[in-house]
């Protein structure tokens, strides 16, 4: 975990993105313990040459290749010297650098297909700007805050089991149980399911309810004439229907007189429950 | 007036109680007045924390969550009438009705007012008591009147309550069951239903 | 005035808002707004909500805690003010990744899809399988394919859970890379080497 995780806990001579090493003696003889640091402060041998370079301001487009090469190979040459497990890519770059170098002092340069000078240095050039802007963005990366370490979430109780849940249910699945009982309905042949104009139905409920208790109202009572002409000749086709289906009574005592509606057998059903009452 | 106004101003409480707050919704426990105490470097007393948490207590009165104390400490919880709310989130395994309640409840809507002799005869099976019980006391059926036959049975029809409950305004938003002839084939295999089912 | 209010109003949008803060209240996950719709049997329009998450966010502004909208939605967090105060709570401080973490979290995250090899070739030395199964296990990368070349290897590419834990909304959000020219850094501090060491 060490490896992946710095707990904060970085000693002042090796930040992790700040210089990485300030406090180091330039004779070279860097004693195993701070070797260690040291080597462990850079990510690679790209991140080593490029501290190498920066810190002396070279313009990284004309590297100084035997001067740069010479210090590398004494960073290498004292991480070898004390016996330190050096990680194969430090190795690889060094015969890197000692290889530009050496084509460097050729006399004639190489040119490629286009007839351009090839500079040896390029490739290397291009590998350290890439590196250097990834660590740059890594560093930014890092500043921006992060959930958990530089800002809470907010995390209030729900205690879902406190009440009873009931069952959502939707017209869709209204429409897919009615499916289900069409379906059956065909293979049933004697089933006849009819299908009606809704609002009709919805109106007879509507007009029982306000019928309840036995109440008698006027006829005209049940049509509301401030909802339009449609819900008038709904209402009036609802009446019919509980007429005929024998769910209201309608009655008018002679030809013009007021037309009452009332509930079939209201009077019955009250006259039940006084007879209950008396029991 | 109290004490504490004497020593804290109206800044500093309120900078107070904004920490409170924060640190009471990013909790994941409750947190006693000894733990809020240790959120400052100088803090108030346990009589000044109480007061302030008193006043940001109430001042979320009529909000979806509350700021209740509990035995062991200040938290802040979802009120219970935001449940069906936040449950719609986490359908986790949402209960559902059975066919039998979801097609008494359907011929019910699409037939009202009927009286269960009726669903019975469109069902085909028995409509048990329980089903018609626990659409009632959802407060989604309600009885209309009795149907003028021997034994006046109850005429059942659909509330005011259960149209809100599904988003309707009407029965007619329903979806029309015209359309719905083409969409079905007639049952193949005929499984028997059993007669209590709900 | 909008055309949102000549269809909802006062006492409805209060209604929303207040559903809307403690369903983003208790919620562990950032939520958008198709998510939130759920939360009502009718539900506004998705521009409604976020006119009134807007309009939510805006009445948190000066508390310890915000509402923000990231990649994969809306979340309340603490602000950043709050921290100070609320580490006092939790003194453990939570463990910064090491510059080989950042650095492979930031290929993944400039050069995505990348595979293993092409990090590694960056950054000039192995990457170690314990960095890319630390940031997997953070749910920050994930594997999105594999390149068609000899032996497959995994692309990696950062999550939406990357981006919400960063406060991002989006890969754009990320600080623009240093144009490659211009990568000189100043180094006000730098110890010229001494001259006999070429």
């Amino acid at each position: 975990m060490n490896a992946v995780v710095d707990a904060g806990a970085v000693d002042a001579v090796a930040h992790l993105f700040g210089e990485p090493v300030t406090e180091l003696p330039h004779d070279l003889y860097i004693p195993p313990d701070a070797l260690r640091v040291l080597l462990e402060s850079f990510e690679g041998p790209l991140d080593l040459l490029l501290y190498l370079i920066r810190r002396q301001n070279i313009d990284i487009l004309d590297i100084p290749m035997a001067a740069v090469t010479a210090q590398y190979m004494q960073y290498v040459d004292a991480m070898q010297a004390s016996r330190l497990e050096l990680a194969a890519e430090y190795l690889l770059m060094a015969a890197m650098l000692i290889e530009i170098k050496s084509r460097l002092l050729l006399p004639r340069p190489s040119v490629s297909d286009e007839g351009d000078e090839l500079d040896p240095r390029a490739e290397l050039v291009r590998r350290l700007l890439e590196y250097e802007q990834i660590k740059l963005a890594a560093y930014e990366l890092d500043r921006l805050p992060q959930a958990g370490r530089d800002f809470q979430l907010v995390a209030v109780l729900f205690e879902k089991e406190a009440v009873v849940r009931l069952p959502d249910v939707s017209p869709a699945d209204l429409r897919q149980a009615w499916l289900g009982i069409l379906a059956r309905a065909r293979r049933q042949q004697h089933h006849k399911v009819q299908l009606e104009a809704l609002s009709v139905r919805e109106q007879m409920s509507h007009i029982l309810r306000l019928l309840a208790g036995g109440r008698y109202l006027p006829f005209e009572a049940l049509f509301d004439t401030a909802r339009g002409v449609p819900l008038l000749v709904v209402t009036f086709i609802a009446v019919l229907e509980l007429v005929k289906e024998k769910h209201i009574v309608v009655t008018q005592d002679e030809g013009y007189a007021p037309i009452y509606v009332r509930q079939a057998g209201a009077d019955t059903a009250r006259e039940g429950s006084l007879v209950e009452q008396g029991a | 007036m109290s004490e504490l106004d004497s020593r804290l101003d109206e800044a500093e409480r309120a900078h107070l109680k904004k920490v409170l707050e924060a640190a009471l919704l990013v909790a994941s426990e409750p947190l006693p007045v000894a733990t809020l105490k240790q959120l400052f470097a100088v803090p108030p007393s346990a009589a000044q924390l109480n007061e302030l948490l008193d006043e940001l207590a109430h001042a979320w009165n009529g909000r979806g969550v509350e700021l209740v104390r509990l035995a062991s400490g200040w938290r802040f919880r979802a009120r219970l009438e935001m449940q069906p709310y936040l449950e719609r989130l986490n359908p986790d395994k949402p209960p559902r009705y059975s066919r039998a309640v979801m097609e008494t409840l359907a011929i019910i809507a699409y037939k009202q007012p009927v009286t269960r002799g009726e669903i019975e005869e469109i069902r085909g099976v028995t409509v048990s008591s329980a089903i018609i019980q626990a659409l009632k006391e959802r407060d989604w059926i309600d009885v209309v009147g009795h149907k003028e036959v021997p034994g006046r049975p109850e005429l059942l029809a659909t509330t005011r309550h259960f149209l809100d409950d599904l988003g309707l305004s009407g029965l007619s938003d329903l979806p029309p069951l015209a359309e719905l002839g083409n969409l079905v084939l007639p049952q193949a295999d005929a499984v028997p239903e059993p007669a209590n089912d709900a």
